[in-house]
């Protein structure tokens, strides 16, 4: 199973018209404010991460995040030896 | 598990680099090897040897972490096509071409492309982290 | 000295962009220019509340702009219809006033130069 | 050998990013990895007919992509719905066939590597 | 009077709403793509002007162009002696 | 007329130097004045001194048409902020920061935003190449 890794707005949009609807997504650099993208769309939050630090710096917070987790570096790792290819969107 | 890495971005025009760094660390962290880290594209400035990390950033001097990675055996392999034409070369091709100086840090290193195919190809994992 | 329009298109943290852009407006201003700050696009993400640089090691980049009139850049604006389409709640302590396409229309039309063309 | 899936997704002539990235996929192919080439977004004007480089002192981009076949690289697509946002009419000698969106997560999910981030 | 350099597709977006609609519009670069939707929004053609080096490399002929003018450096210096400020979009 | 230009794009990554230059050569063609060319964020790229250009591309070799340039005296200033943090930096610098090596062409200079805003000032049009 794939993992997205997604670095922008536009990266989601490209990602969500081409990956399985049970591939997870993380979000990173400027992609954690394409969170309130994936909570308007109703997508399920299971599947959706985002870079604990990155989102701390561009200040999206819970408000913005909503249920999306917020994960550090070692489960970034953890996301990518549980899954392949990984496939990085960043348009 | 062995990760091949490939870094596109420039410094100060991404993440790229910081991305690409503190996965490394906690790679490093979990047990994994690192197969090779891989600079292309714009990613290729990363191994420019003048960088003067501003004050205000001091916390993040990228090149001293770089430094740190090719401290533990880790091979920084620069794209040697995307790094000649853009002004990133090593003393064998400031040589070669009569250049007025070698432009490549020497904890990076000139390769072809091969060497990219050749490290994903032996790792479990490859991870791009975009310009 | 000429009015000068800087805009800032992208967001702050990924790139330099936005911070060499402030860099360069406070130059002007200290040149005694007049100096205006326009916010669009991406680059409506620098209002967004409680930014942290330190989390990656960076600038706070609302910090560098709360400094701007401190160096006499008091025209702020921010692109009303790039805050809406982001979903951003600017920080109003940052003083940047919300500004319709059709003002954005005239403040470009009426500034002898405008520096932004990069995102 | 794993399966590479190369993606291309920016325009040929304003950086050298898809350029680089063929160069990337015809190493892969000459190491006797299977390659597949895949273009969306603004990759599809990669096969915009009449392309004329030397109008800008650069290498027209269709003559690489013809160049695919003999380095064995000869599983190319590109995205269907890409090419109909950006009315590109694709030159057909370049052997692209058009690929849905479902198709395009299942190539992806098959695929052992995926290199093209970038854009 | 203000002269607009576009570079890319979405710049010309970005432009066309800060624009006013008398000023003149420039399209360079990957901005040549951009002609189509110009045409499609049946904007004022003696006002679009696109670099004719930029359109032939890029294979944008005639068929994409409709009636834009193709230019060429000497006549984009024209248009900047003839303007100002002088605008530059990528986004 | 005077005119003051900006470079914001690196080579390879963008249409930047190319279209800047095209236009110097028309602007001198129609007997126009150029205050100064800007290198501004990744722009400085431009001023490497080890660029080796690709055979496949050398009708359009940057650094020889900078080159044509600076030879008549119109000024290639690149912004000294952007630059040193990006690894651009002229003999002065690599001194004060004991770096390896000045990897600035001899063709460019490195000088503050200030000449950005003076060279706009003294202009009657400012034209900005972006990235």
């Amino acid at each position: 199973m794939s993992l997205h890794l997604v670095f922008s707005q536009n990266g989601l949009s490209a990602c969500l018209q081409r990956r399985l609807p049970a591939d997870p997504v993380l979000m990173l650099g400027d992609g954690v404010y394409a969170c309130q993208q994936w909570l308007r769309e109703q997508l399920p939050n299971d599947l959706a991460f985002v870079l604990a630090a990155d989102a701390a710096a561009r200040g999206i917070g819970d408000e913005q995040r909503g249920d999306i987790a917020a994960v550090d570096y070692a489960q970034f790792v953890s996301l990518t030896e549980a899954h392949s290819p990984i496939v990085s969107w960043q348009d | 598990m062995k990760y091949a890495l490939a870094v596109h971005g420039a410094p100060y025009s991404s993440n790229a680099a910081e991305h690409a760094l503190s996965f490394i660390e906690a790679l490093q962290a979990c047990g994994h090897d690192i197969e090779r880290v891989f600079f292309f594209h714009e990613g290729v400035y990363q191994g420019l040897n003048g960088q003067v990390t501003p004050q205000s950033l001091h916390d993040n001097a990228l090149q001293a972490r770089w430094a740190a990675v090719a401290a533990q055996g880790i091979e920084l392999a620069v794209c040697i096509a995307s790094g000649i034409k853009r002004g990133v070369v090593d003393s064998a091709e400031q040589e070669r071409y009569d250049l007025p100086a070698a432009t490549l840090h020497t904890d990076f290193t000139l390769v072809g492309l091969g060497q990219l195919i050749a490290a994903i190809d032996n790792a479990d994992r490859y991870v791009e982290f975009p310009a | 000295m000429k009015n000068y329009l800087f805009i800032i298109s992208r967001a702050p943290y990924a790139s330099s962009h936005a911070f060499e852009q402030l860099e360069a407006a406070m130059v002007a201003a200290v040149f005694d220019a007049s100096v205006t700050v326009l916010l669009r696009d991406e680059g409506v993400w620098a209002l967004q509340p409680r930014q942290e640089g330190s989390a990656t090691q960076q600038n706070t980049f609302a910090k560098a702009l709360a400094a701007l009139p401190a160096y006499e850049v008091e025209q702020l604006y921010v692109c009303r219809a790039s805050l809406n389409k982001h979903s951003v709640s600017a920080d109003p302590s940052l003083g940047f006033e919300p500004m319709s396409l059709a003002a954005q229309q005239r403040l470009i039309d009426s500034s002898d130069v405008v520096i932004g063309g990069q995102s």
